[in-house]
């Protein structure tokens, strides 16, 4: 199969600070894809370059959207790459507060969607159209994550877990093939991270890819199909959760560097 | 007001330590009149007595309302049912009331003319060009969260839009009205490019400079706009080449901008609830989640400034005609203050909190007319006090609801 | 070459004046991140103060350094008390308040205080005597120095100094910083962010009404709006240099004073503050931070 | 209530008295306007003429008004704002003055002529200089009991060409409508009389903390004169400046430098300044006579445009008693051809309303006072 997403070589320097270190990663169609490793190690800094927010020193980034020509993402603005169809959640929660539920989801569907000014101004009929379908659309994935009934609620009143959950919503609505999650299960009770387990798996089944960072290992070990392993910046491991969870040099980068066995 | 605490001897104690607080702050200023020239004092010790008096009884009223307060929302905790105090619309603004209230304001404008003065009317005029601007900034402060304090250059651009136009050219009212929203939209752009990085406070101070740059150059490049002088004998706008009174004409002109403050209420409105709009929130709450959703963040901050400056072009094009005199003067940084003034006091976003802080905020100096000397002195306070009782604004933006479905 | 010397000298001498204006706009920025447009008003009232102390003062006979010294106490005092109580009733009930609303309330607190003093006192202009002595050495440079934008200048250096050793060194400053950083954090380890925050209005009031006394001796007249236009320019100093730097709003007010000065003697003053202005866009432009400030790039 | 539905309701209640207060009408006295800055910075200049106004107007009804209607003062506000002036002049002609004193600043008379116009009403600023008002005569019910800059630039340059023989001379403005209006009729005139050269013609930034650039500038240039169109606080400073910088230059400015308060403020270094001004009218009777008046009621000197507000009123009240009427045709008939005293001695107007016997004089400030030159 051709993979979804290939990362070559990808640097970032930040100053005289080396985050990135000639990264490769391969994401499949329709796979979960974990990203691993200690605090620092870079993880973010990878997210914030494949999504645009940081612009790579080095390497490239490509797309292979299924059934049409691939794409270069190096070098995008995040809203092109938004638009190409990476979607992606953050590590501190970063929905809009003042805005409800609904509307929080709706903002995803921008790129979906074209109404110009003149639309919305005057209300063609298309505009009347487009704007049924979104929150059509919208509503129906606050179904699916369970908030149909807060969904003219503020964001900000959400629950911690509810506001996690309305992120990676928002993140779909963008309509991605790939996306990206930032510690989904930070901060969530047992029950919250089941439920969550839950939708992770649910939204692979619309066969979507998906590529995590996680550090609760329990949740990684069950939910992915492959595994990168980072630490200071450089990939140390990758391969099947059980290959991954052997790698010296994942035990080393975990628990430091005597112990051998975990 | 039953249950009004009685002041205990702390009170007592506060308020007469504020008064004695304030007697020494405003003594040199408010007691010691000095003419360096004859080398005399005056000194006034009546005000002194007054401001501690005056200062004592407000401090101690504060007090006592916020003590009231404090109990009753103790007693409303204590209810045996334990709902909590639902914080209770004030009756106006409940959203089944806006419709009836919205008729009878509308009828208001629309009869304004045929019960008051020529005077009120143009006074009214006036405050309702303020709605235009304050709806104009309305979308980029309120919704887009750009922070501009250089408005007013645009208005200025519009004015003399039509100004130079009437001119050169001979262009009338009608001609120069789109032309103007054109070249406020434009200038707004223009404006826009090099902003694009900069953030809030920074962002604040170059459309200061950018509002000050236009005043400065329409006021010395003399060859261009006639400097200081400024543009004489604009004329009103026609009305099918219909002569018309002056009295008519003011008439004509009210309606006029109502009719356009009307239609800015309109698309402010649709374009808040609309694809663009929502994009506009976004910018607002979270400038980086807002590309992450796959938003153009320069394409939606340049169509904010574009589409509030427009409106400033447009409004500048009405104060042109309504004035018949145009000069550098009446575009200072002071004019942007108030424009921003009315868009915080009347809640960010809120379209009727907007109108309705334009209105008083205009009509308020008007009315404060009858105490005189003291008129800024007390403006300067309701602004404080306002924004003290009030730092959401007056109105806050209803939610909006799309729920066709359910 | 002296003509531009002679501009120099007057280029530093506005950004001397600018800097003292500024270092209390970018201290109050510094610590609650609000713009105090009635900063400039404290300017305006510590000259008023001044000229009263010292009129009164003149006409029981003290002589000048005792004069000035004694002026130069009250205003700070009295400006600083200001400072104090302003914040106390406009920005205090605001501080969890959604950004613009302090702004609007210190917008308000500008146009009060200003109609305060008009009716206090006068709506027109008053002479303000030249406080501080003509010094002899200064003689045989007269056309290009002269005694008041010296003093001026040494002043605003010494008070630039002494701010940066005392926020960098002191306990107090050590508090400033830490409630400028984070407000909350500041509170957990004890620290007691209201007085923190009352005395850098106190400060910041008391320089700016020291800069007054100064400025005001240096151009010989006041009324009350003087504090308005100063302080629009002193703040676009202070946002030059980057507002919340100490040293970065003294270097963007000499940078914006040179920039006057030099675009008046070679250009037009006609458009200085349009250099002035395009100079603030350009370099915002290309340090969206200011010269000095920090580029606050935002987690993500 | 809520306090937005205090403030509306009070807003309410005020337009709604405004309202009532207005259609009480009385149609026995004779309406007259006052329109001027009365708040602002420019308050000064607003309100002695306001003062002066008011003085005539008491005069004349205690003496039983005229024929036998008592005459009574609308008083309106501009802040010296166009915009302001306009809605100043709809008031007063919805009040139904038939004559209005003002107004102060040549901006707003612009702004509000064409309303005056419309409705007929008859129009004398005290303190309106700027040329550009009323050049085509094209309102001819707008008089001026001032003379207009292009008369004070002539006096201006005419002074420093024959009396103090600049070769070259610094003209400098306060960017401002009168004070630049004033410079550039100095400039084309030196020009035109091809005996001097304009060194310099800059505006100086109004409210600035130090002009030592400019006067720096003033130096280089050599000029042997320096002329300046503007107000006396950006005069004081300058001059001021100058002084320190030990710059000698003899400084020649205009009718808004011209006054005590200039005199007071620059103290020692207004010694020497020239200014122009209305012919000196300090012996008049009428002068002393409404200055007295003055003095008795407020304690102190008359300000700026007093005396010319005087003769504004003066001209006002016997235009409509000889005229027997309000009709501003019989008014403007009166006041063209009919000479009234005032304190710059008996004057009328022309054609174009241009006050004829109010001429330009110069002045020179020694030990505290300005005195005429010649």
């Amino acid at each position: 199969m051709h993979p979804l997403l290939i990362v070559s070589g990808l640097t970032m320097d930040f100053g005289g600070i080396r985050a990135l270190d000639r990264m490769d990663l391969r994401i499949l169609p329709g796979e979960i894809v974990a990203l691993i490793g200690p605090n620092g190690a870079g993880k973010t800094t990878l997210f914030n370059c494949l999504t645009g927010m940081y612009r790579p020193t080095g390497g490239q980034v490509l797309l292979n959207p299924p059934g049409r020509p691939q794409r270069r993402l190096h070098g995008l603005s995040p809203h092109r790459i938004t638009a190409a169809g990476l979607a992606r959640t953050f590590q501190n929660i970063r929905l809009f507060p003042n805005m409800t539920v609904l509307e929080n989801v709706m903002v995803g569907r921008h790129c979906r969607t074209t109404a110009k000014l003149f639309g919305a101004i005057f209300r063609p009929s298309a505009t009347v159209r487009e704007e049924r379908e979104t929150v059509g659309m919208c509503l129906a994935l606050l179904d699916r994550i369970g908030l149909i009934d807060q969904a003219d609620e503020l964001a900000r009143n959400l629950p911690y877990g509810a506001q996690r959950r309305l992120e990676i919503a928002r993140a779909l609505a963008t309509g991605p093939q790939l996306l990206l999650l930032d510690e989904p299960a930070a901060g969530m009770n047992p029950q919250e991270t089941a439920e969550l387990e839950a939708l992770i798996a649910s939204i692979r089944g619309d066969g979507l890819s998906i590529l995590l960072i996680e550090h609760d290992m329990k949740l990684v070990m069950r939910l992915s199909d492959h595994i990168f392993a980072m630490d200071f910046g450089c990939l140390i491991a990758e391969g099947t959760p059980d290959e991954v969870r052997r790698h010296p040099a994942v035990i080393r980068a975990y628990l430091g560097e005597e112990t051998t066995d975990a | 007001m039953k249950n009004l605490p009685m002041p205990t001897g702390k009170d007592i104690r506060h308020a007469l330590l504020t008064g004695l607080w304030f007697m020494f702050l405003t003594f040199p200023l408010l007691v010691i009149k000095v003419d360096p020239a004859e080398q005399s004092v005056t000194w006034r010790w009546a005000n002194l007595v007054w401001v501690g008096g005056v200062s004592a009884a407000v401090a101690l009223a504060c007090r006592l309302l916020a003590a009231y307060r404090a109990a009753r929302v103790e007693r409303l905790r204590r209810l045996p049912d334990q709902t909590a105090p639902q914080p209770k619309l004030p009756l106006l603004f409940r959203p089944e009331r806006l419709l009836p209230l919205g008729t009878l304001a509308m009828l208001f404008f629309l009869a304004f003319p045929l019960v008051f003065s020529t005077y009120q009317v143009n006074i009214m005029t006036t405050a309702l060009m303020y709605v235009i601007l304050g709806l104009g900034l309305n979308i980029v402060v309120g919704f887009a969260g750009l922070l501009d304090l250089g408005y007013v250059a645009f208005y200025a651009v519009g004015a003399y839009t039509y100004g130079l136009l009437h001119l050169h050219f001979n262009l009338g009212f009608w001609i120069a009205l789109p032309i103007g929203g054109l070249l406020g939209a434009l200038f707004g752009i223009l404006l826009g490019f090099p902003v694009l990085r900069l953030r809030g406070d920074y962002l604040a101070i170059v459309t200061l400079g950018f509002g000050e740059i236009i005043r400065l150059v329409l006021e010395n490049w003399g060859a261009f706009s006639q400097g200081p002088s400024g543009i004489a004998d604009i004329p009103r706008p026609g009305l099918f080449g219909l002569d018309m009174t002056l009295d008519q004409s003011l008439v004509y002109q009210y309606y006029l901008t109502v009719a356009m403050a009307l239609a800015t209420v309109f698309v402010v409105n649709r374009l808040r609830h609309s694809r663009i709009g929502r994009a506009w929130f976004a910018l607002r709450e979270d400038e980086i989640a807002c590309q992450a959703m796959g938003i153009d963040k320069t394409a939606i901050k340049l169509t904010a400034f574009a589409l509030g400056a427009a409106w400033a072009g447009m409004a500048g094009v009405l104060f042109a005609a309504k004035t018949t005199f145009i000069n550098p003067a009446s575009f200072t940084f002071l004019e942007s203050a108030i424009i921003l003034c009315i868009v915080v006091l009347g809640g960010m976003g809120s379209i009727a909190g907007v109108v309705l802080a334009a209105l008083i905020l205009m009509l308020l100096p008007e009315y404060l007319r009858a105490l005189a000397e003291y008129r800024m002195l007390v403006f300067g306070a309701v602004l404080v006090v306002m924004m003290i009782v009030r730092p959401r604004g007056l109105m806050s933006p209803p939610r909006q609801t799309y729920s066709p479905s359910r | 070459m002296e003509y531009f010397l002679e501009l120099l000298f007057s280029g530093l001498t506005r950004g001397a004046i600018y800097a003292l204006i500024a270092l209390g706009y970018t201290m109050v920025y510094g610590i609650i991140g609000l713009i105090n447009f009635a900063h400039g008003e404290m300017y305006m009232i510590g000259a008023f103060t001044a000229l009263i102390v010292s009129s009164v003062l003149s006409i029981y006979g003290l002589p000048l350094p005792a004069i000035l010294v004694l002026a130069a106490l009250a205003a700070a005092i009295w400006a600083g008390a200001y400072g104090f109580t302003v914040e106390r009733l406009a920005y205090r009930p605001l501080r969890d308040a959604p950004r613009l609303a302090p702004l609007i309330s210190a917008i308000g607190m500008s146009i009060f205080l200003q109609n305060y003093v008009l009716l206090a006192q006068t709506s027109d202009f008053v002479p303000f005597p030249s406080l501080v002595p003509e010094f002899a050495f200064l003689e045989p440079y007269g056309a290009i120095v002269d005694s008041s934008g010296l003093t001026i200048l040494a002043v605003s250096t010494l008070v630039m100094t002494a701010l940066t050793l005392l926020i960098k060194f002191t306990r107090t400053g050590k508090a400033m910083r830490a409630t400028a950083q984070d407000r909350k954090m500041a509170l957990l380890v004890g620290i007691n962010v209201d007085r923190i925050i009352s005395l850098t209005f106190v400060t910041g009031s008391a320089l700016a009404a020291v800069g007054g006394l100064l400025i005001a001796s240096h151009i010989g007249q006041i009324n009350f709006a003087i504090g308005f236009i100063a302080g629009i320019k002193a703040f676009t100093a202070a946002v030059l240099g980057g507002i919340g730097s100490i040293p970065g709003a003294v270097l963007g007010s000499f940078v914006l004073g040179l920039t006057e000065a030099f675009a008046t003697g070679y250009v037009s003053s006609d458009y200085e503050d349009v250099f002035a202005f395009s100079l603030l866009v350009l370099i915002l432009i290309f340090r969206p931070a200011g010269l000095l400030g920090k580029a606050a790039t935002e987690k993500v | 209530m809520s306090h937005a539905q205090f403030f509306l309701f009070g807003l309410a209640a005020l337009a709604f008295s405004a309202c009532v207060a207005e259609t009480s009408l009385a149609s026995e006295p004779i309406k007259i306007g006052f329109a001027g800055s009365l708040s602002g910075d420019l308050a000064p200049y607003g309100l002695p003429p306001l003062k002066a106004v008011q003085l005539v107007v008491k005069e004349i009804n205690a003496r039983g008004g005229i024929q036998g209607r008592p005459v009574e003062l609308l008083v309106e506000d501009d802040a010296c704002k166009p915009e302001l002036a306009t809605n100043s002049a709809t008031k007063l002609v919805a009040g139904g003055v038939k004559a209005v004193i003002g107004h102060i600043c040549s901006g707003p008379t612009k702004a509000a002529l064409p309303i005056y116009q419309a409705a007929k009403v008859l129009v004398i600023s005290p303190s309106a200089t700027s040329s550009l008002l009323n050049r085509d005569g094209e309102y001819p019910f707008f008089f001026r009991t001032i003379a207009a800059d292009d008369v004070q630039a002539a006096a201006q340059v005419d002074f420093a060409l024959q009396t103090l023989k600049a070769g070259k001379i610094a003209v400098l403005h306060d960017k401002g409508d009168y004070g630049k209006g004033l410079a550039e009729f100095a400039k084309s005139l030196i020009e035109r009389s091809g005996k001097a050269q304009v060194v310099l013609f800059e505006g100086i930034t109004p409210g600035a903390v130090d002009y030592s650039a400019v006067v720096q500038k003033i130096k280089r240039s050599g000029a042997e004169a320096v002329l300046f169109g503007g107000y006396h606080p950006e005069a004081s400073k300058l001059v001021g400046q100058m002084r320190q910088k030990r710059l000698a230059t003899p400084f020649v400015s205009d009718d808004g430098v011209k006054n005590d308060t200039f005199i007071k403020v620059a103290g020692k270094d207004a010694e020497g300044v020239y200014a122009t001004g209305p012919a000196d009218a300090s012996d008049n009777s009428v002068t002393k006579a409404y200055q007295e008046k003055f003095r008795q009621a407020e304690g102190t000197n008359p300000g700026a445009f007093f005396d010319n507000a005087v003769a504004a009123a003066l001209a006002l009240t016997n235009a409509i008693a000889k005229a027997g009427s309000t009709d501003p045709e019989a008014m403007a008939r009166i006041l063209h051809s009919e000479e009234v005293a005032t304190p710059f001695g008996p004057i009328k107007f022309d054609a174009k309303g241009e006050p004829v016997g109010i001429g330009v004089t110069l002045y020179q400030a020694r030990d505290g006072q300005f005195v005429q030159v010649r």
